[in-house]
């Protein structure tokens, strides 16, 4: 094991894999001699060169179409899109595309794409530059949808998505992009689809993914001190989700909480607390419960920030108060 | 090829896909298609023109209104009539309909009821040629409406930045839908372009000859590392803008007169002056038998089944 | 009261409010000389004129953007945006421009834009015309969302769409397009943000919305020779959606079964599904259940379509397990 | 006004768009404001010369270097530092940062951090000028790597198409981010501005009063209904993209040649030979005072409350 920061971890994937494979290139603005806006690539273009490391203009739903029609006639792109919320601006080649491409043609081509992205939730990145869309891309049928909590998934899910035959979009989030945390030496790939359980626990789920994974882990912990066992499922893909792993975790606890920085509304926590009182109706012994952000755009500075997101508190009383819940019938 | 082989395989073309349209809106009408189906009628020149220019490792993107251009580029017929009657034999195994043509085997990347949408594809097959070095070429197919979206402009700049073996060839039939291009654009599509300096040029769209001609000179540029063209190509859309459009927003002397500039007359008439009058009709039989046999051949297939509207959304 | 078709009632709702207020325009593509592509807007430039209805050219990112700045000085835009996969190509100028202007300009600007699109569903029009994005614009803070189910709730909830001050998505359905039904023939608005319940039942709730609430109440007649009395919430309004209609159906039949013509993962039915787990647990009687399209790319031919939608007799199936099934605590 | 009166009110704008940059680039360092600041400084020249040709009733948009477009056109200096500030007398009640001012009283739609995003709304109030014949103009702010967005060509077409009073008012200023122009754009903005048959002009960009001639010619133009006019306004971004951009993409010596055309500097040296040199001290000391103070006064302010978190989301 060796520690990295969880952008080293997503350059060294990076670079293992266009080392590994001459078909793998590197396409986003500024991703090429400057290395990256937020650095992510640094030293790909000075490796690998400029036939295959690309800086280019500002036009993401061209870089979109570009990661298609290249991945369709041989190459695997990984295409970066500096922010989340500049999907708006791509949607149409992503979904109506992409994602389409295999179904339509009869399964005649395939898409090897990676759409990276940046989450800026929770970095005073404000209202368009902060926003978590992954319930959009989570909902539509043909695209995979990952997002790494620590440098070993990030660098391990980042190599299954460059070899994945279908576009996978792979989310990182600024917030994470200097932590640090144990990457195998070894080559390691993190398959997409499995969820993890970095924390076992008896009395309530907490789900989560992404940003929101490391305060869940501290609300466990903080829950453990009051006697509460709580077990952390990080989804790691949300699309394919790892329904087995959720339903086995609420079957064993009978309480469900899911924590993201997405707002509630038609977020992702519905579907998790959807597919829960669906099919483990019958072990949940409490409500569900989103602790989720605001329903209002992000804000920019720190203290609406902390008032916008979930923190480990909110996690923590959102436990205390279905571990306390009676089962009612 | 001489020139004369080479007027004549444009001829052919060109009288399969009238064949293929005709016999589409017959069977539509027939009430034997479900969905819209938007013909390309009158428009044959253009997609003869510069798919015969091209190798089968070449690739195209096309739109809403591509059967022509992927006839020309060598889909099969069978296989597209398959698609248009949702039968399991067709292209997409039935199941995506008319607007979506693919075929790895003839170039065709796919075609998009998207407008404006085909761009990126194509621009992304040029990159792809570029980057292996495959010496292909990308053409993307667009109509002038299309040429309204952001879309068209991100591709062009890009295009000529990397200098992307690629071919835009607009397809100007003069309306979008219901409305007219003078309502749609300002300025010329090949002024635009070539602002972002492509090579780009105005072609008689109902002069298979003439396309074919600009259309080698392009796809020469664009293997030799040259960069892209665009080529604007003049035409008439015969039809309504799909199959049963009332078209009450325009004059039938208006479209009498497209008519009258047919491209297979014009041709044909080129052809006859020259001495080869007589094999006309017999290409033009053999195109309507090889279409009409598609077609049959198609109907008597089985109707997409149910169990795989699952298949091939995700690759394994 | 008089019988108006679908298509026609929004078309007099556009008539009526453009007569009653001179700051309201249409633009679109094909909606002025032609009428629009499904002649929803017939007549309105012959008789508002061609400064008030514009044929425009295909741009729909700009459309939206036409929509939101003439709408913050002085107009009210009616931006038709074809078919709602369309919304793809305009996510930017409405997600992160016309949602957010109000909050970010410190409530300074209003945008009293109303972008009414189609949903193609059931219609053969394949897998870029026929999609049911609804939860992606639900998420969205600031947006508001409807999709009527019948002429009289088309009509009024248009009329009511183009006189509030916030940016509302209206869906239309194009199963629906040539359905009649009764329109009141006094002026009428149908408030944004209230479930109809067009039919009332003790024994389970159905809860749909647009093109999916007609199949909803063939259901509950189904069931009802088969003596299952079942309640009918036609949302109307995806956002603000209409949490106590919800909840009070439910906590008098005890059961939910959500019916839409989206896909089910990260769709509408999540939200809806998530919110009565979190608040009616107690009340239920039986797991939630989703009855929705399935996950792949919406299908063009008719035997597809068949199987490829919810159908009434899945609906009736579901109702039929819901209260088949026992009260396990 | 008289000419000189005119550059002396340039001169003034352009004190206070710098002494603004430079008061926020203070306090960033100071660690007094969080997130990213995107400086103008020795691009004010375009924003004083466009923005004083405009009349309050008159609509800008700008982008994330949106602060000196906002001084220039009218807005408060003191509720600008507020929102940068993240304090409740913010224009945004302090709740969206730098690059979110928006203010009916001077005509400020808006500022976006999406690149290409300002288009749509500055083309949204021009249409709403055309329709409700207010006689207002509208002018979109933009840099040149937003150009390469396809939004820009819809935005042009349809001024273009509808002769909307409207000004696209581009600052190349070489860079997008850490990338240059030349690896950015084919062909130049203005010329591809004139294939969509606008007027189009390139302008010196460092000098206020050939901005302003051009901004006025081309304001009237607008008002008279004569349609939209681009300019393209060469210029140099002085600082990084960002405040604490390590800048290793360029050269130092690239960055001193650009700084050497000062375009405070410029009009300055041009006032003193015509004789108004001992006004421009004052001027400027007048200008870092209201600006000072500005941000004093601010800094003062209450934070945003978290209450108002969920308030302005809708109107009702
Ligand atoms: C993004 C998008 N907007 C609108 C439509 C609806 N539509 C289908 S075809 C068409 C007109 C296209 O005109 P043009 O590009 O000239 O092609 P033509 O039909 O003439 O071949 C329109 C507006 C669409 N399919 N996609
Ligand atoms: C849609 C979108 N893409 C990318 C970015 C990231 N980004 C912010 S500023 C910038 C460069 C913009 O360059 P230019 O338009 O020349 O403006 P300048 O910064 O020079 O003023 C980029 C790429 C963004 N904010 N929005
Ligand atoms: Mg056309
Ligand atoms: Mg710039």
């Amino acid at each position: 094991m060796k520690e990295l920061k969880y952008w080293r971890a997503i350059n060294e994937a990076m670079a293992e894999e266009m080392e590994r494979d001459e078909s793998v290139v590197l396409i986003g603005e500024d991703v090429g001699r400057p290395g990256g806006p937020y650095i992510a690539t640094k030293g790909l273009y000075d490796r690998f060169g400029p036939t295959r490391v690309r800086d280019t203009p500002i036009s993401e739903s061209t870089l979109i179409g570009l990661a298609t029609g290249g991945s369709m006639v041989g190459l695997r792109v990984i295409v970066e899109i500096m922010f989340l919320d500049f999907l708006t601006l791509a949607a149409d080649q992503l979904v109506n595309h992409a994602a389409k491409v295999r179904s339509v043609s009869g399964g005649a081509f395939e898409v090897p794409m990676v759409m990276r992205t940046m989450c800026g939730a929770g970095k005073n990145t404000g209202p368009q530059h902060g926003q978590s869309l992954e319930s959009w891309v989570a909902h539509i049928p043909g695209l995979k949808v990952v997002w790494p909590s620590n440098p070993a998934d990030a660098k391990g899910l980042l190599k299954a998505a460059v070899r994945d035959p279908n576009p996978v979009v792979f989310i990182e989030s600024l917030q994470l992009w200097a932590s640090r945390g144990e990457v195998p030496e070894e080559e390691t790939l993190v398959p997409i689809g499995a969820a993890a359980v970095p924390r076992e626990g008896g009395d309530v789920t907490i789900v989560s993914w992404g940003g929101a994974t490391p305060r869940a882990l501290e609300a466990a912990e903080a829950l453990d001190s009051r006697g509460v066992d709580a077990e952390v499922v990080d989804l790691r893909s949300l699309a394919p989700l790892d329904e087995e792993t959720i339903l086995g975790s609420v079957a064993k606890t009978g309480r469900l909480v899911v924590v993201h920085d997405a707002v509630r509304p038609f977020g992702g926590g519905a579907e998790i607390a959807a597919l829960v009182a669906e099919r483990r109706f019958d072990h949940l012994k409490a409500p569900v419960r989103r602790v989720t952000s605001q329903f209002a755009p992000v804000p920019f500075p720190p203290q609406l920030e902390d008032a916008y997101y979930p923190g480990t508190n909110d996690v923590v009383d959102a436990c205390l108060a279905s571990v306390g819940e009676a089962a009612a019938r | 090829m001489s020139n004369t082989d080479t007027a004549l395989e444009l001829y052919r073309l060109m009288c399969e896909i009238r064949a293929f349209e005709e016999e589409g809106e017959r069977l539509l009408r027939a009430g034997r298609l479900a969905g819209n189906l938007h013909l390309s009628l009158g428009q044959e020149a253009v997609a003869a023109g510069v798919c015969s220019a091209l190798a089968a490792t070449d690739h195209i993107t096309t739109t809403h209104r591509g059967h022509g251009h992927c006839v020309a580029k060598g889909g099969d017929p069978e296989r597209m009539f398959a698609e248009l009657f949702g039968h399991a034999d067709g292209y997409s195994k039935g199941r995506a309909g008319s607007m979506h043509i693919a075929d790895p085997d003839s170039g065709i990347l796919g075609a998009t009821a998207i407008v404006g949408g085909s761009f990126g594809m194509a621009i992304g097959a040029a990159f792809g040629a570029q980057v292996l070095g495959t010496g292909a070429v990308a053409v993307a197919f667009f109509g002038e409406g299309a040429s309204a979206e952001g879309t068209l402009h991100e591709a062009l700049n890009l295009a000529a930045l990397w200098k992307l073996p690629m071919v835009f060839c607009c397809e100007n039939n003069q309306y979008a839908e219901m409305t007219h291009v003078r309502e749609h654009i300002s300025g010329s599509i090949r002024a635009i372009a070539a602002a972002h300096d492509l090579a780009a040029e105005e072609i008689d769209g109902n002069d298979a000859v003439a396309v074919r001609e600009a259309a080698d000179a392009a796809v020469a540029r664009a293997r030799a590392g040259e960069g892209p063209t665009l080529l604007e190509c003049m035409t008439y859309r015969w039809s309504g803008h799909y199959v049963g459009d009332p078209e009450s927003y325009r004059d039938p002397e208006e479209v009498a007169a497209g008519k009258a500039a047919d491209p297979i007359a014009l041709l044909g008439e080129r052809l006859a002056a020259g001495g080869e009058g007589e094999r006309l009709e017999e290409i033009r039989e053999a195109a309507n038998r090889r279409i009409a046999e598609a077609a049959d051949r198609a109907a008597g297939g089985q109707p997409a089944s149910p169990d795989l509207l699952l298949a091939d959304v995700y690759a394994s």
